[in-house]
């Protein structure tokens, strides 16, 4: 099986079209950016207030002014620009953002989306994640399929805390691209080297799964 | 009208023990370095402190942590700092943990006096626990409060001795907000320049909002993650 | 008698402070820029986007692109700055407006200011008025004591439609200064070429008079 | 994906009888007159135009006004225009007028995903009738809603292919905060030029906001009230 966070993001990196503006979350939705078709051109947005997000700097182009959301060095691309948090936030809640793309602790068949707390571990706050998902038109979560410890992340019903209600749009992890759709969870495309009943032993969620469903 | 302060010890000699101080910047980037250190030299107490982060552990917001100089820290994400945790869990210090969006935009109606308003964000929340909400058009809201403070530290990249201020790249993140919704604004800038020498069109914190400017000596800007392609 | 609105700006003049940021109604009001103090530092807003309003250009100077909220020509001072229509009335409404200098059709015992309609006539619109009085620091009215007709502008109630209720702090007129307190108007000061009676005759409202009434 | 627009006619050929239209300036100064003048000369009917004045009897909106393409003028001040009084004395033309500040406000709410807010402005006014009040700290308020459009028409002196754009003195007003609140967002400029080459920290409107953008051919930049000194 290649490598997880590499099948997971090159499959998001499908779902960007020419010309979108993209928030991409810390962590592996930030790795989608290395994938980009090439014959598509998309923004990507840093909420800490940059519309423009250039790859990492060299080590000459390092500016200690110049940081993405994930508080790490970046580098601006010709026609960027810059803003305040307050600018920033109003054009996501706004619902300027054509996506977001973020990680997951657990998401549930009504596209309920835990990703910022668990309880009796120590709370590090929310940051921009309840706006992201409050304000992007589209939310696609980027994570693994189940937890270390083996456990299901695609549940009935979340159980930590939420970071918003009804707010996923796709799930991508895997072994498996899943739609939140008005009757549920939608089995759209399984990995190719997996079948539907193995996503289904992994998933404690109801799948839909259609007639067809594709392979990536 | 002389908004001009030679030093930060000049500046931070205005704030009592107990008072509420806006500390703009984004983890360590853009934040009033020279007016943070001076506050922790004072030794000023009680402080409730509204700011996006907590510094780290050595800079930043995290060296008035240390000197135990917080009783109140108001922030949407404070992962990056031990003695937070530590002074969380003992209890020596409050936590609010605000969605950044939310953060901001409170603060943008301290300043604008904007007496509330409706946010979609934290709907369906813990944030959202004993607030107000509504259905408007069919989505649901939570009503937030404007928020203010005493004082606002922010740090600017150019200004003038107006009180005019231009930012540079993502330094600029809370500090502009911050700047309108304090009853003392206090801005430190790398450069302090005559009236008429930033471009008018192009100034993104209006004089107006700046009680005192200060020019920093001197400029550190710590990075926190260092991430570098070969 | 010297012409009353020289008589009127130039006693309004005299409340500016070193410091102030100041907004001055059309018409009238204006005319106060022409009487600051020498040995004072005032910024004027213009509620269209700027702060620091300089003088009426010279045909030289005249820039279609610069103008006052009374949409004449004007001119820049050095160390001024532009912003939008939005983050002007931020400004206003948050405020940071130490003083506004306007003009009324009437005043009344609460502080209760009427300036924008007259009922039966054309309807223009408020523009910045309601804004500008709900959020000034200050509200000074520069008015003539009376109306062309010789009837009373300062009455106990206004009849006409409000601006804004108990918004007013100062009424300076040809007259006299009258003072809006929680206990009604107070006589301040009258004009070196009248008299306490004169200026009650001309006064709908009951004016309180302090023992000491100062002359201007 | 391609921004650039080479005629105003391109653009307003997007409209379609029945819309709503946000239109930026501030009397004369910084209003879109390519793009007013196209939709003259398409002959769109029966807009409601969002904007802070109705123009003059033959400059800007006035024009369309002439020609009868109004249904609907929301405003803050019409002072300039006699065949909008004679329009609205009639009855063939509906208007709303706003507060200057409540106007820019609930557009920006209308950008900025704000459900509404409460504001000072027009408390105890005919502005306030029909409206929920509440007070709030002692201060009573308005609740106000956000406003949005199918299209807004906006100004500005420079822009990129990206659409971000830059504004000149006090010809900014209104265009940045319309900008932000229309389905689509179509933007003539003075000058266009490549991305890059307008400073990022002094741009004012980001791309994300423009759909469309066009530099205008020519502008008249008509003057409203002429006042020099000797």
């Amino acid at each position: 099986m290649r490598d997880k966070r590499g099948r997971i993001v090159q499959r998001v990196a499908r779902e960007l079209k020419d010309g979108d503006y993209v928030n991409l979350g810390i962590g592996m939705p930030t790795l989608v950016a290395n994938h980009v078709p090439a014959d598509i051109d998309i923004t990507l947005h840093s909420e800490n207030g940059l519309l423009g997000v250039g790859p990492f700097p060299t080590d000459a182009e390092i500016d200690p002014d110049l940081i993405n959301a994930g508080k790490e060095t970046v580098t601006e691309v010709p026609g960027s620009c810059y803003f305040s948090s307050a600018d920033s936030f109003a054009m996501v809640r706004g619902g300027h953002i054509d996506l977001t793309v973020l990680g997951a602790l657990q998401v549930d068949e009504e596209g309920n989306l835990a990703n910022w707390m668990i309880p009796g571990k120590k709370v590090k706050g929310m940051g921009g994640a309840m706006d992201l998902v409050a304000g992007a038109r589209r939310v696609i979560i980027a994570m693994e399929h189940g937890t270390k410890e083996g456990g299901a992340k695609i549940l009935k019903r979340c159980t930590l805390p939420l970071t918003g209600p009804r707010v996923v749009d796709l799930i991508v992890t895997e072994l498996a691209v899943i739609e939140v759709t008005d009757k549920g969870l939608v089995l759209k495309e399984i990995a190719e080297d997996t079948t539907i009943e193995d996503v289904k032993k992994h998933t404690d969620a109801t799948l839909i799964v259609p007639d067809h469903v594709g392979r990536f | 009208m002389n908004k001009v302060l030679q030093r930060a010890e000049d500046a931070v000699a205005l704030v009592p023990d107990g008072a509420t101080i806006m500390i703009g910047g984004f983890g360590l980037c853009g934040i009033p370095e020279n007016l943070i250190d001076a506050l922790r030299i004072r030794g000023t107490k009680d402080l409730t402190i509204i700011s996006n982060n907590a510094g780290v552990d050595d800079f930043g917001i995290g060296r008035l942590l240390r000197a135990r100089q917080l009783k109140k820290m108001i922030a949407s994400y404070v992962g990056e700092n031990k003695e937070f945790e530590r002074q969380v869990i003992t209890g020596e210090i409050d936590v609010e943990l605000i969605p950044q969006g939310t953060l901001a935009e409170r603060i943008r109606a301290g300043g604008a006096g904007i007496g509330g308003f409706f946010t979609p964000t934290g709907f369906g929340t813990v944030v959202a626990e004993g607030k107000e909400t509504r259905v408007i058009d069919g989505k649901s809201f939570v009503f937030e409060q404007p928020l203010r403070a005493d004082f606002a530290f922010v740090k600017a990249w150019r200004g003038d001795r107006k009180g005019n201020l231009i930012y540079r790249r993502t330094a600029r993140n809370f500090n502009p907000v911050m700047a309108t919704a304090a009853k003392v604004t206090i801005a430190e800038v790398e450069e302090l320049v005559e009236p008429g020498r930033l471009d008018p069109d192009a100034i993104v914190t209006p004089g107006i909002f700046v009680r005192h400017i200060l020019q920093g000596p001197s400029y550190e800007k710590r990075i926190e993650k260092r991430t570098v392609r070969l």
